[in-house]
């Protein structure tokens, strides 16, 4: 099992890095889901089900869809 | 470029005091004080299978009003941005239609995402999930719902009359413990009946099952909110 | 029985390395939409794999709640980039 | 071990989302990563090796051999709060993008009505 | 008892083995369309195939595991559906080995069906 952690807190500390360096806003908001997603993953793994399944109510649809819609109000890429 | 430095060591020293004070906290060791007398009494005190949910609701019930209190500032919060301080409004797009397996699909979806989430609310105290998971997951559904038909609306009306009920039902059980012998706010003064099954536990599921439909409510203010800032209000210069 | 769960999640843990690496590298919005398409697909398979490894028959309600609610991410994205709301 | 490592890398590229960067929505993704990864810190303080999870779902379970109620407590009420909290941050830059034309911090800071 | 743990792990073994097709064609397909192709219908299979063989291991967690199965099923087309079409009108550019074409007769038709 700790192997199984290991990988996947690499995956995401890579993927928090991309959400934070990319231009693109959407590329970034997207990224931000797969770390929600990874995040709900762990959770699991540490034995909190209520809480992952908190992470996965609210990471699968409610987050990204208030990101992008905050995004097509605004821009769509950093400068 | 000296400013980014400082900025940099101002994280280091955040980050090293974290490394510091968890140091005497090391990964995977027992350390519950008040854990276990809850693991030990949770059962017996309050009949729910879940001691999250015992917790949540019944040791720390009061912080749970609170937090109910601090999302529905929030929805209102963004109602009242959107809503009375909405300035510079955009001209109509031509907005593309849903295609016909969004529509469809959505169409046989969404009854049952209403279904889960009822279940999971439903069953909070014996499963994992509850009212907070069981409204999102609920709110997800009118996302969805926005998201295939557009140019929906929820009965705001309505909306604000379930989440009202809920609230209020909260308030009335918690207050209904003070008349109750051991005279303390939120006292679980229900028989607790048999442990695991689905009536059981007191006032637990019912303060879950109003928790639910007022984060459900709330989300799918927030949803409705956001969505037609783009979609509804988009005419009017 | 355990060296076969273990291949398993090995198997598995590579899917999920691909799909990473795809939303790193994709050039575009939607090549990293159809990685974390492929990504959220694969996470309900794990977590049914982990409530089965850990013993504990709620663990599937997680899964099950990605199974219904994963693709709305996707469709909001979708919906996004075609012009839709 | 490693979730504390990894809750503390999620805290610091947060911080530096939060301080470095002048978009207003990558700030926003910044304050969403750091609450990501205090919850994550707060559960993998409430593990214990071995532990499975506080509920009493099925006959054969003890006390003894199970993790932290508490803080899953503490962290499922956060997240829902987080999430809500983002769309009125979402909110108020939707607003400062219509007054200002622009998301670029340093801009609407300089711009004092 | 042996019948069913053959039949569990075989399951198990197809739904992964799918899976990691499905991510090995996310990398190695030239573009997006053909990526998607990989990507939706083997991931599909191979989570549901996976999560039935759980469901036969434990022959008590059946009923739920075919209901995640369902879900996978029944939801999967609708997110990979919208996004193809969203990456086809906003032109994200086929591989230059692409031979047929057949969505450009496809929205021509819809484009004059809608214009009526």
């Amino acid at each position: 099992m700790i192997l199984v952690s290991w990988i996947l807190i690499v995956l995401m500390i890579g993927l928090a890095v991309l959400s934070i360096e990319l231009k693109n806003l959407i590329a970034a908001v997207v990224a931000m889901g797969a770390v929600s997603l990874i995040i709900s993953l762990l959770f699991l793994l540490l034995q909190a089900p209520d809480v992952a399944m908190a992470e996965a109510s609210i990471g699968a649809a409610l987050t990204m869809a208030i990101y992008i819609i905050g995004v097509r109000e605004t821009e769509r890429s950093e400068k | 470029m000296i400013r980014k430095i400082v900025y940099a060591i101002f994280a280091a020293i955040i980050v090293i005091a974290l490394v510091m004070f968890f140091a005497a906290y090391p990964f995977g060791a027992n350390k519950m004080a008040v854990g276990t007398y809850y693991l030990n009494h949770g059962v017996a005190q309050t009949g729910a299978a879940n001691i999250v949910t015992s917790v949540v609701l019944d040791y720390r019930g009061f912080d749970t009003l609170g937090e109910v209190s601090v999302l529905f500032a929030a929805a209102a919060g963004v109602a009242i941005l959107f809503f009375m301080l909405g300035i510079g409004k955009k001209e109509r797009e031509n907005l593309t239609k849903p295609n016909f397996v969004v529509r469809v699909g959505s169409r046989i979806i969404f009854p049952f995402i209403l279904l889960f989430g009822t279940y999971i609310f439903v069953h909070g105290h014996l499963t994992p999930g509850g009212g907070f998971q069981g409204g999102s997951i609920i709110a997800s559904g009118f996302l969805l719902l926005y998201l295939s038909y557009p140019g929906t609306r929820v009965n705001r009306g309505g909306l604000s009359i379930i989440e009202g009920l809920a609230g209020l039902t909260f308030v009335v059980l918690g207050l209904w413990g003070l008349f109750t012998p051991t005279d303390s706010f939120l006292y679980n003064f229900l028989p607790k009946g048999l442990f695991n099954t689905l009536v059981s536990a007191g006032i637990l599921p019912i303060i879950y099952i109003a928790i639910g439909f007022k984060v459900a409510s709330e989300f799918a203010g927030i949803v409705d909110d956001m969505m037609c800032e783009v979609i509804c209000r988009g005419g009017e210069k | 029985m355990s060296v076969l769960n273990w291949i398993y999640i090995a198997m598995v843990s590579v899917a999920v390395i691909l799909s990473v690496v795809r939303m790193i590298k994709g050039p575009d919005i939607t090549d990293r939409v159809v990685a974390l398409d492929v990504f959220t697909t694969i996470t309900v398979a794990l977590f049914v794999f982990f409530a089965m490894i850990f013993d504990r028959y709620i663990y599937i309600d997680v899964a099950l709640v990605y199974g219904l609610l994963s693709f709305i991410g996707v469709l909001v994205i979708a919906r996004f980039i075609e012009r839709g709301f | 071990m490693i979730y504390y490592v990894g809750s503390f890398l999620l805290i610091a590229i947060g911080l530096y989302a939060v301080i470095v960067k002048k978009n207003l929505i990558k700030i926003l993704i910044g304050l969403n990563l750091i609450a990501s990864g205090v919850n994550l810190l707060i559960i993998s303080v409430g593990y214990i090796k071995g532990g499975t999870a506080p509920i009493f779902s099925r006959a054969g379970l003890n006390a003894k051999m199970m993790v932290d109620p508490i803080p899953q407590a503490l962290t499922l009420t956060a997240i829902v709060i987080d999430a809500s909290e983002l769309a009125l941050a979402v909110a108020f830059v939707v607003l400062l993008y219509r007054h200002y034309k622009t998301l670029d911090i340093k801009k609407i800071r300089s711009l004092k009505w | 008892m042996i019948i069913r743990l053959i039949v569990g792990y075989f399951l198990l073994y197809f739904g992964a083995l799918f899976l990691l097709l499905g991510a090995f064609g996310l990398i190695r397909l030239p573009d997006l369309y053909t990526r998607m192709q990989a990507a939706t219908k083997s991931t599909t299979l191979g989570a549901f195939s996976s999560v039935l063989g759980v469901g036969i291991l434990h022959p008590g967690w059946f009923v739920k595991c075919v209901v995640v199965a369902l879900f996978i099923l029944l939801t999967a087309p609708i997110g990979s559906s919208a996004l193809m079409r969203a990456a086809y009108k906003t032109g994200v550019p086929f591989d230059e080995r692409t031979v047929v074409n057949k969505g450009e007769e496809f929205f021509d038709e819809q484009k004059k069906e809608e214009a009526k």
